[in-house]
C-alpha cells in the first residue's frame, strides 16, 4: 500500500507550505490563501475526490527537510526547481514561471536601469533559493565583463526583511520572481521599481514531494490534475488574478533544470 | 566525519560572531543595567517610575521585535545600522532591562543592619556604596548575572533574522544548500553549549575566589 | 487601491494578531504549568544522593540551558517523527516548551525548597504526614510563594520563546506577524503592533502575580 | 501508673560519620513521668531526643515506643533491617514533639496547622479535626487566635500553638527539645505555665532544657548527659542539691551563682 | 570622672507615624557610668538607644553628645533644620554601637572589619589602621582569627568582633543593644566577660539587656522603660531589692522567682 492509497483510505493529505510568499501563498482574514491554494483545490477535487487536505505552515528553510522526515506528504508551495534538489525530490510539473527579475527602490530609478548597473550595488535574496544563485552567477558575469561585480550578496530568512531593507536603503537590489513582484508593485506603489530584463535563465515552479516508489503514484496523480488545469483553461484563470498575467507552460513534463 | 571536517571551520567562524555580538551587547547592556539602578537609587521618584517603565517595556517584548524597531524603524529618523550593530544594540538595551533587575535584587539581599552599622561608623556615603553595598550585591547577584550573559547568548540568534552571519544564520545556510540537517544541528548545539558553558564555569571560578562565599552561611 | 491611513491599518491588524496571541497564550501557559510539575520533579532528582537519578537531570539541566529553545522544539517536532510517531505542532511545542522550562524552572524551585527551613519538613515527619503530603501540603505552597518573582518572569520568558513556536507550524503571535507582514510588506508596523501585543500578556501576568503576592502578603 | 515503660532505650549509639556522639544511653520513661535532659552543648540531649522519635535512625542499641521496636525489624539471623516509612509512623503513633524553633506551617493558619496531622496522617473528617484542634488551641489559651497565621504571632504564643499541634494528636508521650529558649525572656514565662499545666494533667514528657529552675521545679527525674553518656540522673532534689560527679557540680555552678546574685 | 555629661537627653520623643514610641526620655550619662536600659518588650529601649546614636532621627527634644547637640542645628527664630550626613558624622564620633544580631560584613574578614571603620569614616593610614584592629582584636581575645571571615565564626566570637570594631574607634561612649540575646546560652558568658573587663577598664556604657542578673551586677545605674517612658532609675541594688512601682515589681517577678528556684 502507497502513500496515495493511504492517503485515499484516510481521506486527508498533510502537506506543507510557508505562507510568507503573495501570492502564491500567504494569510489573509486568517486563512491562507493564494494560487497554490486555489489550484490544488482544482487538482484534488479531480484526482483526490473526498480527500481533504490539511495544511502545515513553515519557514521555508523547514520545508525540505521536514518532507525528508515525512513530517508530511507533500510540499505545495511555490518552490524553485533547479538541479540540485531535483536530483534529490520528485517535483511536479510545473505550475508557473519563475524566471527572476530584479527589484529596485523608486528613487534610485534613475541609476540603476539594467542589471550592468548593479556594479558595486549590495543585492539581496533567501537563503538557499534559487534568486540567490541567480545572483551569484550575475555577479560572476558582471566581473567577467570587467565591472566591479555586486559589492555584497545578503542573504535572508525570509523575503520581507529584505524588502524592508530595500525600502530603508540597505539594499539596492532584491531578485525574485517575476510572479511575486507584481502584487507587490501593486501593495506599496511608489516604493519600488522592476528592471525590464530578467537575470538568469528560464525556470519554473512545481510542488515537491519525496522521491521514492512511494510517492510515485501521488505524484503522478497530482501531475494529471496540472496538466488538466493547464489544458482546459483554468490556470491561465487563476494566473490572471493572482498575478495579473498569465504565462504558457509545458503540459508534459519539467524541463530540465539550467541551474 | 568528512562532513564534519568541512563544515567545523564555518562554525568556528560563526560561534566566534556570536561570542562577539554577544558579549559586546552584554557590556553595554551591563553598564545601561547599572546606570539605571543608579538612577533607581539616588534619582527620586521620577527617575524610579522611568526606570520601572524602560524595564516593564523592554522585558515585556520580544527581542524581535526590539531588533526589527532598532534595524527598520531607526533609519526613519535617519540612523542606519548595519545589522550586527543594530543587533548589539538591540541586545544592549534589551538585556540591560534585566540587569538593572538584578542589580536591584542583589541590593535588597543585602542585610539592613549592615548599612546601620556603615552608618553608625560614620562611613561617608560613597565608603558605604564602594566598600559596603557594592561587593556583597555583586556576590550575591553573581549567579543571576551570569544566567543572563547566557540568555544574552542565546537571544543572539534572532540576528539571524536580519542577515548576521551567527551560528544559527549559517545553521540555516548550510541547511538550505546541502539539505542534510543532522551535522548542522548537532554543530549548532555544540556550538552554544560551548559558549554558555564555558560562561557557567567561567562564573563557577570567580564565585570560588571569593573568599566569604566559600562557607555555607 | 488607496491605503488607509497608519491608525486605521493598525487597527487592522488586531483580529488576526488576537487569534494568534490564543495560541501563544495556550502553548505558554500549558508549557509553563506542565513545566511547573515536571521541574518539580526534576529538582526532586538533582537533590537525590542516588547518583543514577542526580546526575542524568544535571545533564539534563545543562543541554537545556546551553542550547536555544528552537533547537529544541525542532527535536520534539522531527525525532518522534524518524521513530514513526506523528506528533502535531501545537502538542509537539507545548512538550517542548514544558521540558525547556522544567529545566529553568527546577532551578527557581530548588532556591525555594532551599529556603523551607529543615524544622518544618521535621515537624511534618513527626506527625506522619508521607512524603508526598510533606511536598504537596507543607513545602509546594510555600515554595510557590517564595519563588513568584522568580516565576513570573520565567512564564513572561517562556511567552517570549514562544515565539519561536512557528518553526514547527504552529501558528502563535510571532508567526501572525510574519504572516501580516508578508501581506503588507510592512514589517515595522506589524511587529510594532506585535510587540504591544506580547506587552499586553506579559503585563497580563506580571498583574496576576502581583494580585497573588498581594494575597499571600496578607497572611 | 502502668509498670511497663512507655518508652525504653536500650544502650542506644548514634554516630555522624567518625562522630560517635551518643555511646549507649539506657532510660526507661514510665507513663504519667516527667524526665528532663541536661547538659552542656554539643552533649548530645538533641539527637537522644530525635532518635526517641526516629527523626534520626540510631544504629546501636534498642528503642522500645510501647512495647514495639522504633524504626527496625529484626530478620532471622539477627540482623536488622529498616522499616519503611508507614511502618515507623505506625510505631511513632502515640509520641508527638514540640520544636524549639516551633516549626509552625507558615502558609497554614493556626487552626490549620493544628488540624493538619489530624487531617493528612490520621485521616480524620475534616470537620472533627477542626473540632479537636480548636479544643486543643482552647487549652494553650490561643483559640482566639485560631484564624491569625503564624507569622502574626509573638514567639510565645508560636509556642503554644506548638505544643497545641502536639496536643492534639492525643499522644501519650511529649518529647519537647528547648521549648523555650528560642523564646524572649517576657514571653518564656507563659509558654513554661502551659507546659506546667500539662504536666499536671498527668501527661509524660521528655524534654531537653537549659532553664535549670524550671527543669527543677517540674521533672520527676534529671538526666545529666555529657559526650554522649549519660553521666548522672536522679530526683531533682537530689541531683540539684547533692550531685555526686564534680562534672555536674561544674556545669551546675554557674547557674547557682547567677540565681543567687541579686 | 568629669561633671559634664558625657551623653544628655532632654525630653526626647519618637514617632512613627501616629504611634509615638519615646514619649519625653530624659537621661545624663558621666563618663565611666554604665547604664543599663530594661524593661518589657515594645518599650522603646532600642529605639531609644539608636537615637543616641543618630541610627533614628528623634522629632522632639535634643540629644547632647560632650556638649554637641546630635543631628539638628538651631536657626535663628529657633527653628531647627537637619544637618548634614558628615556634620552628624562628626558629633557622633565619639560613640560607638554594637548590635544585637552583631551586623558585621561578611565580605570582610575579622580583621578588615574591624578595619574599615578607621580606613574609610577616620582616614587613618591602612598600616596603622591594621595594627590597632589587632590590638582591639586582642583586647576581645579574638587576634588569632584575624584571617577568618565572620560566617566561619560562633555567634559568641561574632559579638566579640562586633565588640572589636567598635573598640577600635576609641569611643568615649559605647552603645550595645542586647549584645547577647541573639546568642546560645552557652555562648553569653564569653561575651559577658568580655563586657565585664570593659566595664573594670572604665569604659562609658549604655546597654540594653534582658539579663537581668548580669544587668544587676554591671550597671552603675538601671532604668526601667515601659510605654515610651522612663518608669524608675537608680543603682541596682535599690532598683532590684525594692522598687518602688508596681510594674517595675511586677516585671521583675518572672525572673525572681527563676532565680531563687532550687
Ligand atoms: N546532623 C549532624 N551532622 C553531624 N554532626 C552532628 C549533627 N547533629 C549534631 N551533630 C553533632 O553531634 C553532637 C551532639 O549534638 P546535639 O545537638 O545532640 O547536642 P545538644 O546536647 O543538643 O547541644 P545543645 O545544647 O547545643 O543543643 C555535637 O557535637 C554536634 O556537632
Ligand atoms: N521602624 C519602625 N517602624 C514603626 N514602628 C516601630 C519601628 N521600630 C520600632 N517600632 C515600634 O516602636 C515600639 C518600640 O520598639 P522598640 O524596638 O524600641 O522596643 P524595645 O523596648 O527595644 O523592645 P524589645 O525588647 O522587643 O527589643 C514598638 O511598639 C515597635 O512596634
Ligand atoms: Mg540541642
Ligand atoms: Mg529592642
Amino acid at each position: 500500500e502507497d502513500l496515495l492509497a493511504k492517503v485515499k483510505a484516510g481521506k486527508q493529505i498533510t502537506v506543507a507550505t510557508e505562507a510568507r510568499y503573495a501570492p502564491f501563498e500567504y494569510v489573509e482574514g486568517g486563512k491562507i490563501v493564494g494560487y497554490d491554494v486555489d489550484l490544488l483545490q482544482y487538482v484534488m477535487a479531480g484526482a483526490l475526490p473526498g480527500v481533504k487536505n490539511k495544511t502545515l505552515d513553515l519557514p521555508f528553510q523547514g520545508l525540505l527537510p521536514g518532507l525528508d522526515a515525512k513530517r508530511f506528504d507533500m510540499i505545495i508551495a511555490a518552490v524553485t526547481a533547479n538541479r540540485e534538489r531535483v536530483s534529490k525530490f520528485a517535483f511536479t510539473l510545473p505550475i508557473a514561471e519563475a524566471t527572476i527579475g530584479v527589484l529596485t527602490r523608486a528613487d534610485s530609478a534613475g541609476s540603476i536601469k539594467a542589471p550592468a548597473d548593479l556594479n558595486g550595488k549590495v543585492a539581496g535574496a533567501q537563503i538557499g533559493s534559487v534568486q540567490t544563485d541567480a545572483l551569484k552567477a550575475l555577479d560572476k558575469k558582471l566581473k567577467e565583463a570587467g565591472g566591479a561585480g555586486l559589492k555584497e550578496i545578503k542573504e535572508y530568512v525570509a523575503y520581507d526583511e529584505a524588502y524592508a531593507d530595500l525600502a530603508t536603503g540597505r539594499l539596492d537590489a532584491v531578485a525574485q520572481s517575476l510572479s511575486n513582484l507584481g502584487p507587490l508593485m501593486k501593495s506599496r506603489p511608489g516604493v519600488f521599481a522592476v528592471l525590464p530584463q530578467t537575470i538568469g535563465p528560464k525556470s519554473y515552479f512545481a510542488w515537491v514531494a519525496r522521491k521514492d516508489a512511494d510517492s510515485a503514484a501521488l505524484v503522478k496523480a497530482m501531475n494529471e490534475g496540472i496538466a488538466r488545469a493547464n489544458k482546459d483553461g483554468t490556470m491561465k484563470k487563476l494566473q490572471m488574478k493572482w498575478f495579473g498575467m498569465s504565462m504558457d507552460l509545458p503540459v508534459d513534463a519539467l524541463p530540465e533544470p539550467s541551474m | 566525519m568528512q562532513e564534519f571536517l568541512e563544515l567545523l571551520p564555518r562554525f568556528a567562524v560563526a560561534a566566534l560572531l556570536t561570542l562577539e555580538l554577544s558579549l559586546a551587547g552584554a557590556a553595554l547592556g551591563l553598564a545601561g543595567g547599572f546606570l539605571l539602578h543608579l538612577f533607581r537609587l539616588g534619582g527620586g521618584r521620577v527617575f524610579a517610575l522611568g526606570c520601572g517603565v524602560y524595564v516593564w517595556l523592554l522585558r515585556g517584548t520580544p527581542f524581535l521585535s526590539q531588533l526589527f524597531i532598532v534595524y527598520f524603524g531607526l533609519p526613519v529618523l535617519g540612523l542606519r545600522l548595519s545589522a550586527p550593530e543594530a543587533t548589539v544594540v538591540s541586545l544592549a538595551f534589551y538585556s540591560a532591562a534585566y540587569f538593572s533587575e538584578i542589580f536591584r535584587a542583589g541590593w535588597a539581599a543585602i542585610p539592613r543592619g549592615q548599612i546601620e552599622a556603615a552608618h553608625a561608623f560614620g562611613m561617608t556615603s560613597r565608603a558605604r556604596f564602594c566598600h559596603i553595598e557594592l561587593p556583597q550585591a555583586l556576590a550575591f547577584a553573581l549567579p543571576l548575572l551570569a544566567n543572563q550573559l547566557i540568555l544574552v547568548i542565546k537571544e543572539s540568534a534572532v540576528a539571524s533574522i536580519i542577515t548576521v552571519p551567527e551560528l544559527t544564520m549559517t545553521t540555516s545556510n548550510i541547511i538550505a544548500s546541502t539539505y542534510s540537517y543532522v551535522m548542522p544541528y548537532a554543530l549548532l548545539i555544540a556550538g552554544y553549549w560551548l559558549l554558555t558553558q564555558s560562561v557557567a564555569w567561567l562564573a563557577q571560578q570567580a564565585a570560588r575566589r571569593i573568599p566569604f562565599l566559600r562557607t555555607p552561611s | 487601491m488607496d491605503t488607509p491611513d497608519l491608525f486605521t491599518r493598525c487597527l487592522g491588524y488586531l483580529p488576526a494578531l488576537l487569534d494568534g496571541a490564543l495560541n501563544t497564550l495556550w502553548v505558554a501557559g500549558v508549557g509553563v504549568g506542565c513545566g511547573f510539575l515536571a521541574g518539580i520533579l526534576l529538582h526532586r532528582l538533582l537533590s537525590s544522593t542516588n547518583p543514577w537519578f542526580s546526575r542524568p537531570a544535571r545533564v539534563y539541566v545543562s543541554i537545556i540551558r546551553g542550547t536555544p529553545v528552537l533547537v529544541q522544539l525542532l527535536v520534539c517536532f522531527y525525532l518522534p517523527s524518524a521513530l514513526g510517531v506523528e506528533v502535531p505542532g501545537l502538542l509537539a511545542a507545548t512538550i517542548g516548551l514544558s521540558l525547556n522550562s522544567a529545566a529553568y524552572q527546577s532551578q527557581i524551585l530548588g532556591a525555594g525548597f532551599a529556603a523551607i527551613p529543615r524544622g518544618q519538613i521535621e515537624a511534618a515527619r513527626t506527625f506522619n504526614l508521607s512524603r508526598s503530603q510533606t511536598l504537596w501540603h507543607v513545602e509546594v505552597p510555600q515554595v510557590l510563594a517564595l519563588t513568584l518573582p522568580a516565576l513570573v518572569s520565567e512564564m513572561i520568558d517562556v511567552v517570549k520563546a514562544s515565539a519561536v513556536v512557528s518553526v514547527i507550524s504552529v501558528t502563535d503571535l510571532m508567526r501572525v506577524g510574519q504572516q501580516l507582514s508578508s501581506s503588507t510588506y510592512r514589517p515595522l508596523e506589524v511587529y510594532s503592533m506585535a510587540a504591544l501585543c506580547y506587552l499586553a500578556l506579559t503585563s497580563l501576568l506580571s498583574l496576576a502575580a502581583w494580585v497573588c503576592q498581594r494575597r499571600l502578603a496578607r497572611r | 501508673m502502668s509498670t511497663l515503660p512507655i518508652l525504653k532505650l536500650r544502650a542506644v549509639g548514634k554516630s555522624y560519620g567518625e562522630n560517635r556522639v551518643l555511646k549507649g544511653i539506657d532510660l526507661d520513661v514510665m507513663r504519667g513521668e516527667i524526665v528532663t535532659l541536661i547538659g552542656p552543648s554539643g552533649s548530645g540531649k538533641t539527637t537522644a531526643l530525635r532518635c526517641m522519635n526516629f527523626l534520626e535512625a540510631y544504629d546501636e542499641g534498642e528503642i522500645w515506643i510501647k512495647g514495639q521496636l522504633l524504626g527496625y525489624s529484626t530478620g532471622e539471623q539477627g540482623r536488622r533491617t529498616r522499616d519503611s516509612e508507614a511502618a515507623i509512623a505506625e510505631v511513632r503513633r502515640p509520641v508527638a514533639m514540640v520544636f524549639q524553633q516551633f516549626n509552625l506551617w507558615p502558609h497554614m493558619s493556626v487552626l490549620a496547622n493544628v488540624a493538619a496531622p489530624l487531617i493528612l496522617a490520621r485521616r480524620m473528617a475534616k470537620d472533627e479535626a477542626r473540632r479537636k484542634a480548636l479544643a486543643a488551641l482552647e487549652r494553650v489559651g490561643m483559640a482566639h487566635k485560631a484564624e491569625a497565621y503564624p507569622a502574626r504571632l509573638s514567639g510565645g504564643q508560636q509556642q503554644r500553638v506548638g505544643i497545641a499541634r502536639a496536643l492534639a494528636v492525643e499522644p501519650e508521650l511529649m518529647l519537647l527539645d528547648e521549648p523555650t529558649s528560642a523564646l524572649d525572656p517576657e514571653l518564656v514565662e507563659e509558654v513554661q505555665g502551659v507546659i506546667r499545666s500539662l504536666a499536671q494533667d498527668g501527661m509524660t514528657m521528655v524534654m531537653v532544657t537549659h532553664e535549670m529552675g524550671f527543669a527543677a521545679k517540674i521533672s520527676n527525674r534529671v538526666v545529666f548527659m555529657e559526650g554522649g553518656l549519660v553521666v548522672e540522673s536522679g530526683p531533682p532534689g537530689e541531683l540539684f542539691g547533692h550531685s555526686r560527679t564534680p562534672r555536674l557540680q561544674q556545669f551546675l555552678k554557674p547557674w547557682l551563682e547567677r540565681s543567687l546574685a541579686p
